[in-house]
Order: structure tokens, then C-alpha cells, then sequence
């Protein structure tokens, strides 16, 4: 075999509070999300929601999808995912935000 | 243009026209040699090394320090050669990317299958454009449905034509004679008849031939009689120090760095006035009432430019960089510069917004 | 060379338990790992295929700040933040699911993916309620559309929040699609669990459509803030 | 060590060990879809050729005289759509990828053999949704679909093309998935990463673009069939959109794209040279590397697309830079390949014509995007014919020379024949020639100005436009001797030999064409990938 041993083959089996914990973790992040979405912080507002929103996918991501358990290529892969989708939003917004920039329309 | 058939280069036109072909010669230079050295080994080894018998060649150590220094060498070689390549182009681009601020102003509307130019001046053309040699011509453009592209190869520049948006090209012409305009986006069913013709004219002739065109006031005569029409006039100031609490003046507004109620800051150039117009309720000025209706559907992207040349007309410009020496001139848009004679040429009337 | 080649167990050099090692596999452990690896590639797809939709809401968000506030305020968010919920609970009860297949308690299996069935039904219930809603309060681009605030004035900036809503069922749309998929294959692996198909050697599908249905939840824990939550209050 | 004996009895081979329309259609042989995909991509590639030659008819006069500006509109824009999505991105990855990546790495088939049967329907459905907008009055967008055109004034059948690729584009994604997991799952014992032959680690890369790019177009041509199918806005300024953002999001894969085309064939190229040198490749790791830095860099440079759409100067900056950053990997292989035949023992066999083509080619196709990724020079050149000499140089003189490299190369293997060698070599001589007399000129033509998509055009182009047309006959002549001779060959030509070329991968040690199981017993790989010995080379013709 190239690369895939035996090792691959043995399954961990996630103790169930781990998922119950998660699973509380969510939902009261949930409520804080929308608590916090009914104050004005002004320009924070994006970045909280977001923040908490990129913590809550995390750990989905990781004890409910098993990825904190998974093998390399596994996480390999979850990691190119993120590059990516970055390399497309920031790139592009990239663009957006020094369009002004210049002070010359289409420039 | 048209008269010799057989043509290997464009003419060059312009002042960029120079550093784009020398930039072209540098490229066509570093390909060529590249390509020829290229094509020698290929053909050198494959008759040199052809294979004799049933040898087999002993494999080379490519981990050796020379195969190392080999890779090493046609990286680093042509990176350098092409970093070259992108300072040069960019610094190109930054130069056509930047209009002199005492640029003669034209506007140009691209529609299915059509280009509008309007001068300054008053007078308006179809797919032709009549500039003077010499001067620095600054275009802004946008588009009434598709995109297009104004593309005048003699001068070597192009800029895509934007609905809903304004772009800006600029360039010097430096010969007389007449030029394609190409539109170089593809726009639809009559892409390919959407071209038109630069007359690139003597100061005297250009003069001559602005006097023959215009009955209708200049841009900003008709932006203001548009400005009126529409009653912008009732609620928007246009003196120097009058305010009323509910629109903001708009005298010597243009070029300014205006302060937006949510506290942003935004330069008032041709986009802000048209944004402001059509969709008044995107940037509402600081210590202001959302009050003004949109103005969509009411004007078109032509009288939209007149709008904004009237609006620039009004008062000094603040905002523009090098205008502080010239201010004076600048009032009624663009001025000629050191030419004499043009200063009393007609159809350049007086400053309209001093009236 | 159509079918799959079935070793039975106990033939002579072929490793027990085996059953659904298909022919141009060497055992069951490659089998599994090329599929789970199968499965992520396929997520790594979903994730740039939601991105150019992401993109597109922030280009917007940043040209329209203000349009997005205003328009983010006609939506619900008592039921965004419920469905929200529902849809968490029905991660946990398929992460169960998984869980009791990797266990081998059959019963529990039939149990969990049932559960997140109804979750799931539910969620595209309130959804399509939210729809209708929308459609009713002429909030559908395209479609005698008309912004207006709970007093019934105009929204700010109400020539640019046609885009919100744009985005609004392009996004909720696309994942909702999603959901109704999932509810799809669920039916299906139920009808296999209740046959007994899984147990602790083999249960490749359950787990993989936990992950296809846990990636559906992140894509929705995204669109929650972005549609409903950010820079609401601001408008008020 | 291979006698060509003809044997006696009929060989078992994938080709006949079942029969009958059904045993093809319901295959599940990775072998066997290769051949549903070359059936597939050499119609579209007719298809699309017949567009050309009608676009180069009509640009052989200035007027627009031999059709009308609609009509011309539409021909280009079905040449480049089913050019593009028809035939390049799923040319050399499903025929010669599918054949040949199970058999390279010593696998029984694919990791998913029925999600590859599945990216073959996909993929026809795809082509069955374009074909019907063709016959139903065709589309004339180009095959960019920029809005507001395509979304707002196109008369053409936008969405039902639009659909199509959307389609096709999920065969892409999962063939690309399919190899992924293949190469990394599927390797035969002992094949380390660093034993693979190159055309796997292209395959790979190639694989990587595939699914991380494709849906990226699919959600943006989602957008688009909802903003014209259903008026729901998304990039028209009448809706409030940004025409740039689809640009953005239409070249973060289109551009990637032709990294989907050209690193496969580079794969092929490499396969040919080190082949017909004897010789391992020089700088293996170097090749290895440069493909994945390519399918990585080629991600962020998009915007060099964009230098006078509109996009900010700065980011216009930006884009230009990394550009030239994606430059080197290439230039690295074509270095690379060039040494890989010093000292070598060169045969110039038909494949390797083709694979010296594609050097010269890309090189130029290459050097020449040079042009096009310099600020200053792009905003003259861009949407000139210089990008149209440009691009085709790098896909037809690149991408559609390795295909026709590697099927001459793989020919005895796919189908156990040989074919005609003086004929072979004569087309591809002719296709050299053609091809660089119908794009080279079109070069000269870009930087006097004529833009692209040009129904007519003013009278001091003709020169150079009769030049093309004339040299794009010469190539369509080309184009169809081999498809002559490899037709002939099926029934006439000789049993193929397993290893006629003396190649040193692992496809082939096994029978032409091989068994529907590829290997009677699984290789095991106990050195690195071409190792030449003297016994393996043989005398063909």
C-alpha cells in the first residue's frame, strides 16, 4: 500500500458528551449571536457575528464532522477548502475596497 | 488610416504611443531570443543525440550541484527578465491611469451601437471625435445599456465603457491625422460597426471647427437649463455661502471631500454627483435629511454629464491637485493651456456658474 | 466486470467481514478511506460553489451598507433564530446517528436519522413560510417588488435592497435545495437502516452523509448572521 | 524481449471481453468510458471546428459579406463555448486520464467507477442542453457571458447554454474528484509519490483545479440563469450589480481553466520526451513540484483579465505581478524538457513531432502572455487579436498538440494497433505549419488594433486575415488526415506489441489492450519511475 495502512482502518468512537457538549456550546452560541445582534456596536457588528459564526462551524467541523480526529489528508483537505474560499473573497474584495483609491472615476 | 494595405505596425499617435512600442520592443526582443534558443536546442539535440543502435543513456544525476545550479539559473534568469516587464508596463499604466489635471475634459456615452461625444464646448458628434494636437484630452465615459470599450490603437489606450458607472482614459495626441475608435468589447449584434474616427486637428483648425458646431451654450449652459428643468434649483444652492438646512450647496462642491452622515468621507467627483442623482439615498450628507426623490428614469446618461459639468462649473475647484496655481482658469472646466490664441476662441463661453 | 465482485466470508484468503468490498478494491479499509476522502472533495466543491454566493453578498454589503441594514430588518428573528436551533439539534441527532452506527445499535440508528428527518422537515417548513411571508410583503426582486419598514415607510436606500433579497433566496434558496436533498438520501439510508444494513464493520453511508448534512448546518450558521443578524440594529 | 507475432487466436482484452451496445453504455471500465469520452470529444471538437472554419470564411474579406453580424456572433461564440467546455476541459483528463491513471499506478480501475459512468452522462446532458440552444437559434454572447449583455440584451438562448455548462461542469468536478482520490488511494504497492510518472502528478494538479475552480463558474452561471431567467438581480447596474463582480467571479475559474487544459497535456508531453529520449526526465522533482505551483499560483492571477474593466489600478498592480510569478513554473518545465533530450537517445517518432510542436508552441504561447500580463502592454493589446493568437497558441498549439501527442502515443496501447507511421508524421508536420500560419499573423494583427470579435473590418487588416483563413485550411486538412489513418488503422493496421516505444511506466507491462482487470497481477513497484533498460527498447515499423 502507498500510503494507507492499517491504521486508517481503526474508527474512533467519539464519547457521546462530547457531542452533547458541542451541541450546548451551539445553541448558546446561537442565542448570543442573536442577543448581541439586536445592540449597535457600529462596525463591529459584522465582525461579531461573524466571529461567533466562525466558532460555531469550527467545532461542528471538528467533533461533529470528526475532523479533529481525522487523518492528515483529511484535515489537509478541510485546510485547502478555507485557503481557497479566502483567496476568493479576499482577492476579489480586494479590488472593491481600493477602487477609490485613485481618485480618478474607473481607476 | 486605410491607405496602405499592408501594415505590420499602427501608427503612433500619441505621447504613451512612444513607450508602449519601446515597451513591445524589449518584449518582442526577450521572446524572440528565448524562443530561437529554445527551438535550436530542441532541433540541436534531437539531431545530435539521435538514437544510434539500442543504446540507452546513462541517466544524468539531476541532484547534482550543476542540475541544481541549472534550475536554480533559468528561474532566477527569467524572473529577473520579467519583473522587468511589469515595473516597465506599470509604470505605463500609472502614467495613463492619471490624467494631467489641466486636462481639456470630453465626455463620451457608448450605446448599442454608438458612441456621443459631447465637448465642453456644446457641440456634440456621433462616432467621431475632434481633438487638438498636443493637448492632454481627458474622456469620461459610461455606457446607457452594455458594456463597451474605447479603443483608439494610434494612441495605444482603452478603457472599458460602464453602465451605471463613470471611467476616465486620457492621452496626448501628437500628430494630425485622422484614427480609428474601436469599440473593443464585445457589445452585441453590431459590435463590429460600433467604430468611429479621431480627427486629431491644428489648434486653429479644432477652433474653427468648434465655432461651426455648437447652437446649444456649452455642456454647462445645458446642464444648468437641465438643472433648472428638473428643479434641482429650488432646494439646491448654487452661490457662495448660502445654505437653506435642507439640501447641501453645491458651489465649489466638486473635487471636495464631502462628510456622509454615517460618518464615511467621500470625494465628490463625477460618480458621487451621478450616484447622488439617481440613487440620493445611498450617500446622504452629513446634517441632512433624506429627503431628495430619485431622479431614474428622469435624465439620461447625456443630460446626467451636462448635470455634472455644470455642478464642476460652480465655484473654484478645491479638490483638484495642481489646480491651485491656475485657479482663476478653472472655473469654466477646462481651459487650453499655454496656446494663446485659444483663449479667445469662440464658443467657450464666460463662467456660466458666475452669473 | 458490471456487479460487484462479492467475496464471501470465510473464502480462502479473504478477510472476514468483507462483504462490500467491491472488486478493484483491496480491503474494506481502503474502500472506506477512498470514500470518506470522496466525500471531503466533494465538501471542498460545496464550499467554493456557497463562496461565489458569499462573495457576491459581501461585495454588495460593502457597496449598500446601508440597504442591507434597512432590508436585513424584514426579516424574522425569532424564526431565523428557531430554525437556527432546529437545525442544530438535527446535527446533534445525526451525529448520533453516526455515533449509535459506529456502536451497531440498529434500533438507535433508525431512531437518530428519523429525528433528524423531522428536524430537517421542519427547518424547510419555516422556511417555506418565510417564503411565503416574503412573497405576500412584495419582498421578491423582480415581482411587484416594494421594501418597505414595519411602518410601512420606504427602506433606506430602497433602490439598492432588491440585491439583499437577491441574495437572500439565492442563498437560503441554494441551501434549502441542499436540505431537501439530505431529507432525500435520509429516507433512503432509513429504509437501509430498518433492514439492518449497518453495523459497527460497515456503515461508510451513514457517515458520510453526516458530514454532507453537518456541512449543510455551517452553511446555514453563516447565512444566519449575514441575513438576518448583522447591522440590524444599526438601521433601527 | 516482445515478438510481433500475430497470434492466432483473438487476444481477451477490455475491447471484447463483453459485447453489445449495452456492455458500453452501463461500462463501469475505466478503459471503456475513455472511449465513451473520445467518442464525445471528438464530435464536440468537429463541431467547433466546423464554427472555425466558418469564422475564418468569413474573415477572409473585410466586408461582413458571407453571413449577417448575428449570425458571425454566434458562430464564434458556440466555436469558443464548445471549444472550451466541450472539448478542452474534458479532452486529455477523461480519455487519457481515465485510460491511462489506473493503469499508471498499477490499479484495477478508477477509486469510483460509477461516478466516472456518471460524469460521462453528465457531461452529454451538458452537451445535449448546448446542442439544443444551438439548433433552437444558438447564443451570442462570446463564450464570456459579460453581463449586462448576456443577462439583460442578448437575444440568444442564454439560459439554456448557461445550464448546459453549469452541467458539464459537474462532470468535470467529479472526474477531477475521482482522480484525487484515486492517486492518493488506489497507488499500487511501492509506488511512492516520488515514483509516480509525471502525467500523474499533472493528472493531480489538474484535479485540484477541477474541483476547488468549476463550481465557482457553476454558482456564477446560477446567478446568471436567475438574473435572466427570473429577473432576480445580481450583477446588471439596472439592478444595482456590478458587471466587474461577474468578470472577478467568471475568471477565478476561466482562468484556472486553462490550467485544466494545458497541464494534462504537459503531463503527455512529459510521458513522450523522456520516452523517445530513453532518458529519465531531467529535474523530476522540479517538473513534479511546478505543476502543483501552477495549479496553485494560477488561482491568483485572474485579474490580469480585468486591467481595463474597470478593477482598481491597484489591484490591476497586484494581479500583474503574481502573474509573472505563475510564469516560472512553466518556464521551468519547458527548461526541463528541452534538457531532458540532451544526451538522450532522441527517436523522432510521430508522438514526439507532436510533443517538439508543443515545445515550440507553448513557448511562444507562453512568452507571448508575457505581453499580456504588462500593465501597459495589456491595455493596448487586451481584446485584440493578440489575445486570440495568444490563447490559441497556448490551446490549440499546446493543449490540442499534446492530445493528439498523446493519442498517438497511447493509440496502440487503447486499441492494440498500430498506425501508419509516414502518415502520421506527414499530419503532423502539417498541422505545425498550418497552425502557425493561421495564428502567427494574427499577432501582427492585434498590435495594428483589430479587436476580437470583429464581424467586419477596416481594409488594412485583409493582408494578414487572408493569411489566417489561408493557413486555417491548411490545418483543417491536418485535422483530418489523422483522424483517417487512426480510423484505418483500427481494421488494418498491426497488432500493437505490449511496449512498442520501449516506455518505462507501469501501463506498459501489461498486454495491448489490456485485460478489463488491467494487471493479471497487481504490479509491485520497487524502483523509481523510468528506469530504462536496454531489453525494453525495441524497433517499431
Amino acid at each position: 500500500m502507498a500510503d494507507h495502512g492499517s491504521k486508517t482502518a481503526e474508527h474512533h468512537v467519539v464519547p457521546k458528551r462530547v457531542y452533547f457538549l458541542v451541541f450546548f456550546t451551539l445553541i448558546v452560541l446561537t442565542w448570543v449571536t442573536t442577543y448581541v445582534a439586536t445592540l449597535d456596536l457600529g462596525r463591529w457588528n459584522i465582525f461579531v457575528a461573524l466571529a461567533i459564526a466562525i466558532f460555531k462551524a469550527s467545532i461542528v467541523a471538528l467533533f461533529f464532522m470528526h475532523v479533529f480526529y481525522s487523518t492528515r489528508l483529511t484535515k489537509m483537505i478541510v485546510v485547502a477548502a478555507i485557503f481557497w474560499l479566502i483567496l476568493l473573497l479576499f482577492i476579489t474584495m480586494a479590488d472593491l475596497w481600493t477602487r477609490g483609491w485613485m481618485g480618478v472615476p474607473g481607476r | 488610416m486605410g491607405e496602405k494595405s499592408f501594415q505590420i505596425f499602427p501608427e503612433a499617435a500619441s505621447t504613451i504611443a512612444g513607450h508602449v512600442d519601446a515597451l513591445y520592443a524589449y518584449l518582442v526582443l526577450v521572446s524572440a531570443f528565448f524562443s530561437l534558443l529554445i527551438a535550436f536546442c530542441v532541433v540541436y539535440f534531437a539531431v545530435k543525440y539521435r538514437r544510434r543502435g539500442d543504446e540507452i543513456p546513462r541517466p544524468m544525476d539531476e541532484h547534482s550541484i550543476g542540475g541544481m545550479i541549472l534550475e536554480i539559473v533559468w528561474s532566477v534568469i527569467p524572473l529577473g527578465l520579467s519583473l522587468v516587464m511589469f515595473a516597465w508596463g506599470a509604470s505605463i499604466f500609472f502614467t495613463e491611469s492619471r490624467p494631467p489635471a489641466d486636462s481639456m475634459e470630453i465626455y463620451v456615452t457608448g450605446k448599442q451601437w454608438m458612441w456621443k461625444i459631447q465637448h465642453n464646448e456644446g457641440a456634440r458628434e456621433i462616432n467621431e471625435l475632434h481633438v487638438p494636437v498636443n493637448r492632454d484630452i481627458r474622456l469620461t465615459l459610461t455606457s446607457e445599456d452594455v458594456i463597451h470599450d474605447f479603443y483608439v490603437p494610434a494612441f495605444r489606450t482603452k478603457t472599458d465603457v460602464l453602465p451605471g458607472r463613470y471611467t476616465t482614459e486620457w492621452f496626448r495626441p501628437t500628430k494630425v491625422g485622422a484614427y480609428h475608435i474601436f469599440c473593443a468589447e464585445y457589445c452585441g449584434t453590431k459590435h463590429s460597426g460600433m467604430i468611429g474616427t479621431v480627427y486629431v486637428m491644428n489648434e486653429a483648425d479644432y477652433n474653427a471647427w468648434l465655432a461651426a458646431g455648437s447652437g446649444e451654450g456649452s455642456m454647462a449652459e445645458q446642464g444648468q437649463a437641465l438643472f433648472n428643468q428638473l428643479g434641482c434649483g429650488t432646494c439646491h444652492p448654487s452661490e457662495i455661502n448660502k445654505l437653506n438646512g435642507r439640501c447641501p450647496n453645491l458651489f465649489g462642491l466638486f473635487g471636495t471631500t464631502v462628510e456622509l452622515n454615517d460618518g464615511s468621507k467621500v470625494k465628490a467627483d463625477e460618480s458621487y454627483i451621478r450616484e447622488s442623482v439617481l440613487y440620493p439615498q445611498s450617500k446622504i450628507v452629513a446634517g441632512y435629511d433624506n429627503i431628495m426623490p430619485t431622479f431614474k428614469g428622469l435624465v439620461t446618461e447625456d443630460g446626467l454629464l451636462k448635470v455634472v459639468e455644470y455642478i464642476k462649473s460652480l465655484g473654484p475647484r478645491n479638490g483638484m491637485p495642481s489646480s491651485a496655481t491656475s485657479a482663476p482658469a478653472q472655473t469654466s472646466g477646462p481651459q487650453p493651456p499655454a496656446a494663446p490664441t485659444a483663449n479667445s476662441r469662440a464658443g467657450n463661453p464666460a463662467t456660466p456658474g458666475n452669473r | 466486470m458490471d456487479s460487484p465482485t462479492v467475496i464471501a466470508p470465510g473464502e480462502a484468503g479473504a478477510p472476514p467481514h468483507h462483504g462490500h468490498v467491491e472488486h478493484h478494491f483491496e480491503d474494506a479499509s481502503q474502500q472506506k478511506d477512498a470514500a470518506t476522502v470522496g466525500m471531503w472533495c466533494f465538501l471542498v466543491t460545496e464550499v467554493m460553489f456557497f463562496g461565489g454566493l458569499f462573495l457576491a453578498y459581501f461585495a454588495y454589503r460593502q457597496a449598500y451598507p446601508a440597504a442591507f441594514a434597512s432590508a436585513s430588518n424584514n426579516t424574522n428573528l425569532i424564526i431565523g433564530a428557531a430554525n437556527t436551533t432546529v437545525l442544530i439539534c438535527s446535527s446533534l441527532t445525526m451525529a448520533l446517528a453516526v455515533h449509535f452506527a459506529a456502536l451497531g445499535k440498529r434500533q438507535l440508528i433508525v431512531l437518530f436519522l428519523a429525528l433528524t428527518l423531522l428536524l430537517g422537515a421542519t427547518f424547510l417548513g419555516v422556511k417555506a413560510y418565510e417564503y411565503h411571508d416574503k412573497w405576500v410583503r412584495h419582498e421578491v426582486p423582480g415581482y411587484h417588488f416594494d421594501c418597505r419598514t414595519e411602518e410601512g415607510a420606504p427602506c433606506t436606500d430602497a433602490a439598492h435592497t432588491p440585491l439583499f433579497f437577491s441574495l437572500y433566496f439565492g442563498m437560503t434558496g441554494l441551501h434549502a435545495t441542499h436540505m431537501i436533498v439530505g431529507v432525500g438520501i435520509i429516507l433512503f439510508l432509513i429504509a437501509k437502516a430498518r433492514k439492518g444494513a449497518y453495523g459497527p464493520e460497515w456503515y461508510t453511508p451513514v457517515e458520510l452523509f453526516g458530514l454532507y448534512w453537518h456541512f449543510v448546518d455551517i452553511v446555514w450558521i453563516f447565512l444566519f448572521p449575514l441575513l438576518y443578524l448583522i447591522d440590524r440594529s444599526a438601521a433601527k | 524481449m516482445i515478438t510481433a507475432t500475430p497470434t492466432v487466436q483473438v487476444k481477451k482484452s477490455y475491447f471484447n471481453q463483453k459485447q453489445g451496445l449495452a456492455s458500453w453504455l452501463l461500462t463501469l471500465d475505466h478503459k471503456r468510458i475513455a472511449i465513451l469520452y473520445l467518442l464525445g470529444v471528438t464530435f464536440f471538437f468537429a463541431l467547433g471546428g466546423i464554427f472555425a472554419a466558418l469564422i475564418r470564411l468569413e474573415l477572409a474579406t473585410p466586408a461582413g459579406d458571407l453571413v449577417e453580424s448575428n449570425t458571425y456572433n454566434k458562430f464564434f461564440t458556440m466555436h469558443g463555448i464548445i471549444m472550451v467546455f466541450l472539448f478542452l476541459i474534458p479532452s486529455i483528463p477523461a480519455v487519457m486520464g481515465n485510460f491511462c491513471i489506473p493503469l499508471m499506478i498499477g490499479a484495477k480501475d478508477v477509486a469510483f467507477p460509477r461516478l466516472n459512468l456518471m460524469s460521462w452522462y453528465i457531461y452529454m446532458i451538458g452537451g445535449c442542453f448546448v446542442i439544443t440552444a444551438l439548433l433552437m437559434g444558438g447564443v451570442d454572447t462570446g463564450w464570456t457571458f459579460y453581463t449586462p449583455f448576456s443577462s439583460s440584451y442578448s437575444n440568444g438562448y442564454v439560459v439554456a447554454t448557461g445550464l448546459g455548462i453549469f452541467i458539464a461542469g459537474f462532470s468535470s468536478i467529479l472526474t477531477g474528484l475521482n482522480f484525487i482520490v484515486t492517486i492518493h488511494r488506489m497507488r499500487a504497492p511501492g509506488l511512492t509519490w516520488f515514483r509516480l510518472p509525471l502525467f500523474i502528478w499533472a493528472h493531480y494538479a489538474t484535479s485540484m483545479i477541477q474541483i476547488l475552480g468549476t463550481p465557482v463558474i457553476a454558482v456564477t452561471l446560477f446567478l446568471l440563469v436567475l438574473e435572466r431567467g427570473l429577473h432576480i438581480g445580481f450583477f446588471d447596474p439596472a439592478y444595482g450589480g456590478d458587471p466587474v463582480l461577474f468578470q472577478h467571479m467568471f475568471w477565478f475559474y476561466s482562468h484556472p481553466a486553462v490550467y485544466i487544459m494545458i497541464l494534462p497535456s504537459m503531463g503527455v508531453v512529459t510521458e513522450i520526451i523522456t520516452t523517445f529520449s530513453s532518458k529519465k526526465p531531467f529535474g523530476y522533482t522540479f517538473i513534479a513540484f511546478s505543476s502543483v505551483a501552477i495549479a496553485v499560483f494560477g488561482f491568483i492571477v485572474w485579474g490580469h483579465h480585468l486591467f481595463v474593466s474597470g478593477q482598481s489600478a491597484y489591484a490591476g498592480m497586484v494581479f500583474s505581478v503574481l502573474s509573472y510569478i505563475v510564469a516560472i513554473p512553466s518556464a521551468i518545465k519547458v527548461f526541463n524538457w528541452t534538457s531532458t533530450m540532451y544526451k538522450g537517445a532522441v527517436r523522432l517518432t510521430t508522438p514526439m513531432l507532436y510533443a517538439l510542436g508543443f515545445i515550440g508552441l507553448f513557448t511562444i504561447g507562453g512568452l507571448t502572455g508575457l505581453f499580456l500580463a504588462s500593465l501597459g502592454m495589456d491595455v493596448h493589446l487586451t481584446d485584440t487579436y493578440f489575445v486570440i493568437a495568444h490563447f490559441h497558441y497556448v490551446m490549440v498549439g499546446g493543449a490540442i498538440m499534446g492530445f493528439l501527442g498523446g493519442i498517438h502515443y497511447w493509440w496502440p496501447k487503447i486499441f492494440g494497433k498500430m498506425y501508419n507511421e509516414n502518415w502520421s508524421k506527414i499530419s503532423a508536420i502539417i498541422i505545425f505549419i498550418g497552425f502557425n500560419l493561421t495564428f502567427f499573423p494574427q499577432f501582427i494583427l492585434g498590435y495594428m488594433g483589430m479587436p476580437r470579435r470583429y464581424h467586419a473590418y477596416p481594409q488594412e487588416f485583409q493582408v494578414w486575415n487572408v493569411l489566417s483563413s489561408a493557413g486555417a485550411s491548411i490545418l483543417g486538412i491536418g485535422y483530418l488526415i489523422p483522424f483517417c489513418y487512426l480510423l484505418w488503422s483500427l481494421k488494418y493496421g498491426p497488432d500493437a506489441p505490449p511496449n512498442p516505444w520501449g516506455a518505462a511506466t507501469l501501463e506498459w507491462t501489461t498486454q495491448s489492450p489490456p485485460l478489463a482487470e488491467n494487471f493479471e497481477v497487481t504490479p509491485v513497484v520497487t524502483q523509481e519511475a523510468y528506469t530504462y533498460t536496454t531489453e525494453e527498447v525495441v524497433h517499431v515499423g
